[in-house]
C-alpha cells in the first residue's frame, strides 16, 4: 500500500514539475496532461505506440535484473542488445529462409550475439573474479566500435543506383526475418508477445521454481547458498549469461521488428533505460513489467512532445530525467545493500 | 498560454501550397549542419509563409513513428536528412501516396513517384580545399581528420586529394579519425599526431570535434580548413579556406518547388553547376596573389562541369 | 596509411602531451569519486558533475573574461550537483544507480536548454571572451599539476588524516563505524561534497582548455571512465590516478598508431580493451600464486570423499 | 570469590527505565544500580532485554521513559557519543570492528590523536600500545582486526573503551565465544579494571562465571528485574530457578550403548593452510553410531577448518572422508563443495553452522525460505523444478513449532528474530532431517541455560535414535556435560582423542594449548 502511495506521490511531482516546464515555456498549465493524453489515448494508435516502447524496455530490463538478482552489475545490456541487433541482421543475409524460419533464425542469432557479448564479463568474473561493472562498461563502448568496424568492412548496405551510403549499416533484412506489425500505423510487432512470453516465464521461474530459489540465494547470501549446496560460481555465471541473451534478445526484436537493418549508433540507451526500468521496479519480476510501460509512456511522450510542440527535445529529456528522479528518490535500498553485501564478501 | 497546435488525429492531407513542412533529422537540434538544411525551409518560410517545423534528436528506433505522426498531421512536403530516414521514406512512401518527402543529402533513390533526393555533393568544394592545401603546404605533407570512418566521410578525404593531387602531385596525405563528431579535444589530439609527423594544412570533416582539429593548427603555427560552412572565425587567422556544403540553398530550392505544385521525383543533384556555393567570397578575397588565378581557374572548371571527381 | 613520425621523440612527446592532456579532467574526477568510494557511496553522477561544472565555468569565464571565476563557479556547481546527489542517495535512501544516470540525463539536458537560452546558440557554442588556463607545456596545462598533486594529497588525506580514516572506516563497516561513535551519514555528505568539488576543476578544464567552446554532452563519458578508474582502484586515490593516466595514455597511444595504418575502430577501442586486460591481469597474477601454492599442496595425494549410495 | 568487603557506592543508577519495541515491551519499570569498582552481573533468558538494558545505558537506546545516573549526575544521552563523553563504553555482543583495519586503527577510530585533522599514526600507535600493556590485554596493534581470533577482537572492543577513558565498563556476553583460557585471560583483565575504580557490568549466561567474579547478580525476565542480590547470598541452583522460572534437569546421557557401526570415518585429511585460516594435517579419526564427540580447538587450532571439510563445505587437498561408509560410492568431485555437500546430505549428513546470520539463514527472506535448505531435491516441497510453497510454509511452522522458536510465523524475516531464537530455528530445521551424522558448531551460542539445556539433550536424543553427533565447542562444560569422547585439536592436528570419562577440565585444558602433546 505505502508503495501504491509512494509512487502515487512520485507522478504527481513528475506532473508538476512538468507541467510547469511546459508553461514556462509559454505553454498552458494543462499542456502536459494534454500530451500524456495524447501519447496514451489520444489516438487509436497511440496507445500501441507506446506498447512498441514498452516491448524492449521489458526486455532490457529484464536482462538487467536477471543478473542483478544473483549480485551482478550488468552494465553491458546496452551492448549485448547492440551486438544481438548486428547477429540478428547477418543471419538473414546469410542464412535465407523461409517465413517463420527466418523469424526464429534472426532470434536466435540475436541471443546469441547476446551471450557473445556477455561471455567475456561473465567468465572473467566467475573465474577470475574480475569486477564485471567496468568490464560490461568498457564493452559497451568496444561493441559499438567493432560492430562498426565489422559492418563497414563486411557488410555494408549497398544502394539502389550505385550511389553512396552515408551511414554504416546493413542492407535491410529479408522480409521473412521481419516480425509482422499489427497495423501499419504503428511499429508495436509481434516482438511484445514474444517479450510478455519472456517476461512472464522469467518471472515464473525467479520467484517459484528451484532455480528462481537459487537465483536469490546466490545473491543474497553467498555463503548460505555455499552452505546449501548449491554451486554459486555456476549459478552466476548462467545468469550472468540468461541476461545476455535476453538484452540480445531484445536487440533482435527492435532489429526484425522496427529497424529492419542493422544501424550502427541506434538502440542509444536502450540497455541504460532497462537498468532504470529494473532498479525503479527494484528488481522485482512483477513490479518490472508496471515499470517498464510507465518508460514506454514516458518515452512516447517524449515523442509527441517534439511532434506537437515547439519545446526543445533536451528539456524533454530533463522532464524524463526529473520522473525518474521522483520514482527513485525513495528506498530503492535493495539493490543498494547487495552492492554493499557483495563489497563485504 | 499556447496551447497545443496539433493532434495526431487530424490527419488531413492537403499537399496545396501555403500548407507547412517539417524537416526531421537524426542529429539533436544544433547539429551545424541540420540548422543550415533548416535555414532552407525558413526562407521558404520568410518568403511564403508557409508554416516550417523541425523535428530533431530523434532515435533510429523512433524514426519511423515520426515520419508517420508528422504524414498523419500533415505536413507535405516532409523533408527528411541522411540515410538512416532515407531509408524510413522508402519503406513508408507507397503507404502515403498523397504526401510527398524529400530525402535530403543522401544518395538513396528509391524511386517512388512522391519521393524527391537531393544530392548535396562535397566532393567538388572539398576539391577546392584540396587546391588550397596542395599550394600552401610547405612540407608536402598534408592532414585529414574524419569524424569516423564512413562513406561519406570517404567522399570529403577524396575530393580533397584530388585538388591536392592536382596542385602538387606526389602531396602526402595523411588520414585520421576521432571517433567522435562531438568531441574536440579529441580532434584536436588526432591533429596534432599529424602535425607532429609533419602535416602543416589540416582539413577536418568531423563536426564539432573538427574544432578541436582547427584550434590544433592554429595553435601550431599550422593552416586549418573549415567544413561544411565558413569557420574562418574558430581560430582567427589561420583558417583561411573553408569548404562549404551548400545545403540550406539546395533544400530551399527543392523545397520551394514541391510547395509551388512543381515536386519532381527522382536525384535532384545540387553542385557547382546547379548554382551551389562551395566556398566563401571572404576567403576568396583574401587569397594570395599568386593563389587566387588558380583557385579562379579551378573554380570556373567545376562550373563549367570541366571537372569529373571520382568519388 | 602512410605516416611515419618525423621522430621517435616526436611520437613520445605527442603521446606524452595527449596522454597527459585526456588524464587531466578524468584524475580530478576519479580522485573525487574515490571518496565517495571510501564512504561506499557509489557516485554514479560524476558525468553529471563534471559537465555542469564546465557549463558553469564556460558561462562564468565569458561573461566575466576570468577562467578563475569561471573556476570557481565550478567548484561551486560541482559542489551543489553533488550536494543534491548526495540528499538523494544518503538522506532519502534512493538507489545511487538511478539517480546518478538521471542526474547525468538531466544535466545533459539542462545545460543544452541553458546554452540555447543564454547563448542562443544550440549545440555549441565558442567563446571569444572566456580565457583559457595557463599551459605548461603544450597542452599540459597548469592544472594537470594540480590534479597530480590533489592525486597526492587525496592519498595523504586517505591515510594520514583523521578524516580519511574515518571515511575508510564508514566505507568498510557503516555499523562498526557507528558503534565507534562516528557520525556516519556526514562523513558520507562529505566525501560526496568533495567528489562535487574535485569534479568541479575537472568540468572546468574542459571548456577552458583548448578551445572556449562548450557543446552539449562534452563530457562525453569521461565520468565513466572515472568510475571505472575509481573501481579499478578500490577508492584507493593514489592508484585511481594512476589508472587514470593509463587510460589517457592508452587512447593517446591508440591516436598515434591511427596514422600507422590500423583500422582507426580497432585503435579507438584500445583503452577500453586494455583497462579489461589490465583488470584480467591483475586477478591472474594474485590468482595465480594462490592457485600454485595449492597445486602444491595437492600433490600431496588424491583427496576424496565417500558416501553411502 | 571476590571480595565482599570494601564499602560499594553506586556509581551507576538507572531507575524506573521503560522501553517498547513496537508491541514488545523490552523494559518495563527497570530499576538496577551498579557500584564502583565492583562487577555487577545482569543474567536472563534470552530476549529477557538485558542487552537493551545496557544500550539505554550506552545511549544506543533511548528509553520511552526513566532516568540514567552516573556519578550522581543525571545524563540524558541521544548518541553513544553522549554516553562516552560521560565515560560509559560497551563492548557489545557481536564484536563491531572494522574488518580490514588495523587494531590500533579500530582503538582510535573516532577519537584519533591528531593536530587539525592530521592523524597522528606514531602517537596513535604508541598510545593504544601503552594501554594495551597497562591492562595486559596483548593486542598485535598492526594486524587487521578481521583476522583475528574472535577471542582477541574482543579484547581490542575493551581497548577501545579503555582508550575513550570509560569509567563504567559494559560486557555482553564477552564469553560466549571464549574457550576457558581465553575466559580466564578475561577475568584477569575484568579484575585489573576492577582495581583501577571502573564499575562493571557483565552480561553472561554460563551462571558458574558469573558466580565466580560477579559481586552483584541482577536476573531479568521478561523486561523486569526478578532479583538482586549479593553473590554470597546466591547458589548455582537458586539462580538458575530465578533464572528460568523453573528447575532444570540435568540432560539424559541415557545409557551408553555398545560401540556401533562407523558413521564416519575420516582418514589421513589435509588442508593447506590457503582457506583464509588454518590448515589440518594428518587428521584422521571415527565416529560410531550412538556416539555424540566433541571436538575443542583454541579458536585458529584447525578444528573449524576440520568440520567444514566434514560437512562438505571446503574441499579437502588430501585424504578420505567417509560418510556411512557400507557401500562406498564416491562423490563425483572432492573438490566441488557444490557437488560434495548435495551428496553428504543425500547420505544423512546434517549440519549447523557456527555463523547464524551469515551461514545459517538467508537474512532478507522468510524463514520458509531459509527452512528448504537441503529439502530441493524432495519432491515434497519441489516437484518438476517449482518449489511448493505451501509444504514449504507448513514445513517452517513445524520447524517453529517443535523447535520452540519465537517468530510471527513462516513468514518471519530471519532478522526479525533474536540471535537465540534463530539459533533454535537451526537447529530444529537440522534435527528434522533425522541425521546420520549431525555436525553442530557451537550450537548453544548465546542462547540461555534453560534452552542450551534442551538443545543439548536433542544432540543426545539423535546419538540415542542411532545417529552419531560431532559436537564443536568452546565451552568445556558443555563438552563434558554432553559428550562421550572429546577430540581437541591444536595447530592443526588431532591432539587428544578420549572417553568423556578419562577427560577433565584440566587435562582438556592442557591438550588445547598444546602442553600435553600425546598423539592420538
Ligand atoms: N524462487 C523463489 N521460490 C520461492 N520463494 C521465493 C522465490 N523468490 C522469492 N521468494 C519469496 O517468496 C515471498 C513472496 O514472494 P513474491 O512472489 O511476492 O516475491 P517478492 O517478494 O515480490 O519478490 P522478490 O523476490 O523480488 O522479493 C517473498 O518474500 C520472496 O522472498
Ligand atoms: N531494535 C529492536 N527492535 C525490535 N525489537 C527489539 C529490538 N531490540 C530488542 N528487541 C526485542 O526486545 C526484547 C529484549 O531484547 P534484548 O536484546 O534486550 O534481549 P537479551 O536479554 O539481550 O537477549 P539475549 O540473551 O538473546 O541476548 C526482545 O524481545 C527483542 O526481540
Ligand atoms: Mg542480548
Ligand atoms: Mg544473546
Amino acid at each position: 500500500m505505502s508503495r501504491v502511495l509512494r509512487y502515487v506521490a512520485a507522478a504527481a511531482i513528475g506532473l508538476f514539475v512538468a507541467s510547469l516546464i511546459l508553461s514556462l515555456q509559454g505553454y498552458s498549465a494543462g499542456a502536459f496532461l494534454e500530451v500524456l493524453r495524447m501519447a496514451t489515448i489520444g489516438s487509436p494508435y497511440a496507445f500501441l505506440d507506446v506498447l512498441r516502447w514498452t516491448t524492449p524496455l521489458l526486455l532490457s530490463g529484464l536482462a538487467f535484473l536477471i543478473a542483478a538478482r544473483v549480485g551482478y552489475f550488468n552494465l553491458g545490456v546496452e551492448g549485448q542488445i547492440y551486438v544481438g541487433s548486428l547477429f540478428s541482421a547477418l543471419i538473414s543475409h546469410l542464412l535465407p529462409l523461409p517465413p517463420v524460419l527466418a523469424i526464429l533464425a534472426g532470434i536466435v542469432a540475436g541471443i546469441a550475439g547476446g551471450v557473445l557479448w556477455a561471455l567475456p564479463c561473465a567468465w572473467l568474473a566467475k573465474r577470475w573474479g574480475v569486477n564485471e561493472v567496468v568490464t560490461t562498461l568498457m564493452l559497451n563502448y568496444v561493441a559499438v566500435l567493432l560492430c562498426t568496424f565489422f559492418v563497414k568492412q563486411f557488410f555494408l548496405a549497398k544502394v539502389a543506383g550505385g550511389g553512396t551510403i552515408q551511414t554504416i549499416t546493413t542492407d535491410k533484412i529479408e522480409a521473412n526475418a521481419e516480425l509482422p506489425v499489427f497495423t501499419p500505423f504503428s511499429g508495436l510487432n509481434l516482438g511484445l508477445l514474444l517479450a510478455l512470453i519472456v517476461a512472464a516465464v522469467a518471472a515464473f521461474v525467479l520467484m517459484r521454481t528451484r532455480t528462481g530459489y537459487e537465483l536469490s540465494a546466490v545473491g543474497e547470501g553467498p555463503r548460505f547458498s555455499q552452505f546449501s549446496g548449491i554451486p554459486v560460481h555456476k549459478r552466476r555465471f548462467q545468469a550472468f549469461l540468461v541476461s545476455g541473451a535476453v538484452a540480445g534478445l531484445a536487440g533482435a526484436i527492435e532489429t526484425q521488428g522496427v529497424l529492419h537493418s542493422f544501424i550502427a549508433g541506434s538502440l542509444d540507451n536502450m540497455g541504460f533505460n532497462g537498468m532504470l526500468v529494473s532498479l525503479v521496479a527494484m528488481n522485482n519480476p512483477i513490479g518490472l513489467a508496471a515499470s517498464a510501460f510507465f518508460f514506454g509512456i514516458l518515452q512516447n511522450s517524449q515523442l509527441v512532445i517534439s511532434q506537437a510542440t515547439t519545446v526543445s527535445s533536451y528539456l524533454v529529456t530533463v522532464v524524463s530525467a526529473l520522473f525518474i528522479l521522483a520514482f527513485a528518490a525513495n528506498p530503492t535500498r535493495f539493490l543498494v545493500d547487495t552492492w554493499r553485501a557483495r563489497r563485504e564478501r | 498560454g499556447e496551447s497545443l497546435n496539433t493532434s495526431a488525429s487530424s490527419a488531413d492531407s492537403s499537399a496545396a501550397a501555403g500548407g507547412k513542412s517539417v524537416l526531421i533529422s537524426s542529429q539533436p537540434e544544433g547539429d551545424a549542419f541540420g540548422d543550415l538544411v533548416f535555414s532552407g525551409l525558413q526562407k521558404l518560410n520568410g518568403e511564403t509563409g508557409i508554416e516550417v517545423k523541425q523535428i530533431a534528436g530523434v532515435q533510429p528506433s523512433a524514426y519511423e513513428q515520426q515520419v508517420r505522426a508528422a504524414v498523419q498531421q500533415g505536413y507535405n512536403p516532409v523533408v527528411v536528412l541522411w540515410d538512416d530516414l532515407a531509408n524510413v521514406v522508402t519503406s513508408l512512401a507507397p503507404s502515403f501516396p498523397d504526401t510527398n518527402f524529400m530525402i535530403v543529402d543522401s544518395y538513396i533513390d528509391p524511386k517512388l513517384a512522391n519521393v524527391e533526393t537531393v544530392v548535396i555533393d562535397p566532393t567538388q568544394a572539398a576539391y577546392l580545399a584540396g587546391i588550397y592545401a596542395g599550394n600552401a603546404t610547405k612540407t608536402g605533407t598534408i592532414g585529414f581528420v574524419g569524424g569516423a570512418e564512413q562513406p561519406v566521410i570517404e567522399k570529403y578525404r577524396c575530393g580533397y586529394l584530388a585538388g591536392a593531387e592536382a596542385a602538387k602531385p606526389g602531396v602526402k596525405l595523411l588520414t585520421s579519425y576521432s571517433g567522435s563528431f562531438t568531441d574536440p579535444t579529441k580532434g584536436q589530439q588526432v591533429a596534432n599526431s599529424q602535425i607532429s609527423q609533419g602535416a602543416d594544412v589540416l582539413m577536418h570533416a568531423a563536426n564539432k570535434s573538427g574544432l578541436g582539429v582547427l584550434q590544433a593548427a592554429a595553435a601550431a603555427k599550422k593552416t586549418g580548413i573549415g567544413v561544411d560552412f565558413w569557420q574562418g572565425d574558430v581560430a582567427a587567422g589561420s583558417v583561411p579556406w573553408s569548404a562549404l556544403k551548400d545545403a540550406g540553398t539546395g533544400t530551399y530550392t527543392a523545397a520551394k518547388n514541391a510547395t509551388s505544385g512543381n515536386f519532381k521525383s527522382g536525384i535532384f543533384t545540387w553542385g557547382a553547376q546547379e548554382g551551389a556555393e562551395l566556398f566563401d567570397q571572404r576567403d576568396l578575397d583574401g587569397l594570395p596573389a599568386d593563389l587566387k588565378p588558380k583557385m579562379q581557374t579551378a573554380i570556373d572548371d567545376l562550373k563549367a562541369g570541366k571537372i569529373t571527381l571520382n568519388c | 596509411m602512410n605516416g611515419e613520425f618525423a621522430s621517435i621523440g616526436a611520437l613520445l612527446l605527442f603521446v606524452v602531451v595527449a596522454g597527459f592532456q585526456s588524464a587531466t579532467p578524468i584524475m580530478f574526477a576519479a580522485t573525487g569519486g574515490s571518496f565517495s568510494a571510501q564512504v561506499n557511496v557509489f557516485n554514479v553522477a560524476l558525468e553529471a558533475l563534471l559537465l555542469g561544472s564546465a557549463f558553469a565555468a564556460f558561462l562564468v569565464a565569458d561573461a566575466t573574461t576570468s577562467v578563475w571565476l569561471g573556476l570557481l563557479a565550478a567548484m561551486l556547481t560541482g559542489t551543489l550537483l553533488a550536494a543534491l546527489f548526495a540528499f538523494l542517495t544518503v538522506t532519502l535512501g534512493a538507489n545511487e544507480i538511478v539517480i546518478g544516470f538521471a542526474m547525468n540525463i538531466a544535466v545533459v539536458g539542462l545545460t543544452a536548454v541553458l546554452l540555447t537560452t543564454i547563448f542562443d546558440s544550440p549545440g555549441s557554442y565558442l567563446s571569444a571572451t572566456a580565457g583559457k588556463f595557463p599551459m605548461l607545456y603544450s597542452d599540459i596545462g597548469w592544472l594537470a599539476v594540480l590534479a597530480v598533486a590533489l592525486v597526492l594529497l587525496g592519498h595523504l588525506h586517505t591515510f594520514h588524516t583523521r578524516a580519511g580514516l574515518r571515511m575508510r572506516a564508514i566505507g568498510q563497516d557503516p555499523a562498526a563505524a557507528l558503534a565507534a561513535g562516528l557520525r556516519v551519514n556526514s562523513y558520507k555528505y562529505r566525501a560526496v561534497l568533495m567528489s562535487g568539488l574535485l569534479c568541479g576543476i575537472g568540468g572546468a578544464v574542459l571548456p577552458l582548455s583548448g578551445l572556449q567552446l562548450f557543446s552539449v554532452g562534452m563530457t562525453a563519458g569521461i565520468g565513466f571512465i572515472a568510475i571505472a578508474a575509481v573501481i579499478l582502484a578500490d577508492g584507493r586515490p593514489l592508484l585511481a590516478g594512476a589508472a587514470a593516466l593509463f587510460f589517457g595514455f592508452t587512447s593517446a597511444i591508440g591516436i598515434a598508431l591511427q596514422t600507422y595504418g590500423f583500422p582507426n575502430e580497432l585503435v579507438l577501442s584500445l583503452p577500453y580493451v586494455a583497462t579489461v586486460v589490465a583488470l584480467f591481469v591483475k586477478a591472474y597474477v594474485t590468482r595465480r600464486r594462490a592457485a600454485a601454492a595449492k597445486a602444491a599442496q595437492r600433490e600431496r595425494g588424491q583427496a576424496r570423499i565417500l558416501v553411502n549410495a | 570469590m571476590p571480595d565482599q568487603q570494601s564499602p560499594a557506592v553506586s556509581y551507576v543508577e538507572l531507575a524506573g527505565i521503560s522501553k517498547s519495541f513496537g508491541d514488545v515491551r523490552a523494559l518495563d519499570d527497570v530499576t538496577v544500580t551498579a557500584p564502583q569498582g565492583r562487577v555487577t552481573a545482569i543474567v536472563g533468558e534470552n530476549g529477557a532485554g538485558k542487552s537493551t538494558l545496557m544500550k539505554v545505558l550506552s545511549g544506543v537506546v533511548t528509553p520511552d521513559r526513566g532516568t540514567v545516573r552516573i556519578g550522581g549526575v543525571e545524563r540524558h544521552f541521544r548518541t553513544t557519543r553522549d554516553a562516552t563523553l560521560a565515560g560509559v563504553g560497551m563492548v557489545y555482543q557481536e564484536t563491531a570492528l572494522v574488518a580490514a583495519m588495523s587494531v590500533w586503527e579500530n582503538v582510535v577510530l573516532g577519537w584519533e590523536p591528531g593536530q587539525r585533522g592530521i592523524l597522528r599514526r606514531k602517537h596513535a600507535r604508541r598510545t593504544v600500545g601503552e594501554l594495551a600493556e597497562r591492562y595486559s590485554l596483548p593486542v598485535p596493534l598492526d594486524a587487521h582486526a578481521g583476522d583475528l581470533p574472535v577471542s582477541i577482537q574482543q579484547q581490542v572492543e575493551i581497548l577501545k573503551v579503555l582508550y575513550r577513558n570509560a569509567d563504567v565498563v559494559i560486557l555482553d556476553e564477552p564469553t560466549s565465544v571464549l574457550t576457558p583460557q581465553e575466559r580466564e585471560g578475561l577475568f584477569a583483565a575484568m579484575l585489573n579494571l576492577q582495581a583501577e575504580g571502573k564499575t562493571l557490568l557483565f552480561i553472561s549466561h554460563k551462571l558458574d562465571e558469573v558466580l565466580a567474579s560477579a559481586h552483584h547478580v541482577t536476573v531479568m525476565r521478561h523486561g523486569r528485574i526478578v532479583s538482586s542480590q549479593r553473590n554470597d547470598e546466591l547458589d548455582r541452583r537458586g539462580l538458575a530457578r530465578s533464572i528460568v522460572g523453573r528447575d532444570i534437569a540435568p540432560i539424559d546421557l541415557g545409557t551408553r550403548p555398545e560401540r556401533g557401526a562407523t558413521v564416519l570415518s575420516v582418514q589421513h585429511v589435509e588442508l593447506g593452510a590457503l582457506h583464509e585460516g588454518p590448515g589440518i594435517r594428518e587428521a584422521s579419526f571415527e565416529v560410531a553410531r550412538g556416539e555424540v564427540v566433541g571436538v575443542a580447538g583454541v579458536s585458529g587450532s584447525g578444528q573449524h577448518e576440520l568440520l567444514q571439510v566434514i560437512s562438505g563445505l571446503v574441499a579437502p587437498d588430501a585424504g578420505t572422508v567417509v560418510l556411512d561408509g557400507r557401500t562406498r560410492k564416491e562423490v563425483d568431485s572432492a573438490s566441488d563443495p557444490a557437488a560434495t555437500l548435495p551428496a553428504l546430505r543425500k547420505a544423512g549428513m546434517s549440519h549447523i553452522p557456527a555463523d547464524r546470520n551469515a551461514v545459517g539463514t538467508l537474512r532478507r527472506r522468510p524463514l520458509w525460505f531459509s527452512a528448504l535448505v537441503g529439502r530441493l531435491d524432495d519432491p515434497e516441497y519441489c516437484r518438476r523444478g517449482v518449489i511448493r510453497r505451501p509444504a514449504a510454509r507448513a514445513l517452517a511452522e513445524r520447524i517453529i513449532r517443535e523447535g520452540g522458536v519465537k517468530a510471527s510465523g513462516p513468514d518471519a524475516l530471519p532478522e526479525s528474530l533474536s540471535g537465540g531464537n534463530l539459533q533454535k530455528f537451526i537447529v530444529q530445521r537440522e534435527l528434522l532431517s533425522d541425521p546420520v551424522l549431525l555436525v553442530a558448531e557451537e550450537p548453544t551460542h548465546g542462547i540461555d541455560i534453560g534452552a542450551a539445556r534442551d538443545l543439548r539433550q536433542k544432540l543426545r536424543d539423535v546419538a540415542a535414535d542411532g545417529g552419531a553427533v560431532l559436537l564443536a565447542s568452546t565451552d568445556l562444560d558443555e563438552l563434558l556435560e554432553t559428550c562421550d569422547r572429546i577430540i581437541v585439536v591444536f595447530d592443526g592436528r588431532i591432539v587428544l582423542d578420549a572417553d568423556r570419562q578419562d577427560c577433565t577440565e584440566e587435562s582438556l585444558g592442557a591438550a588445547l594449548t598444546g602442553l600435553s602433546a600425546v598423539p592420538a
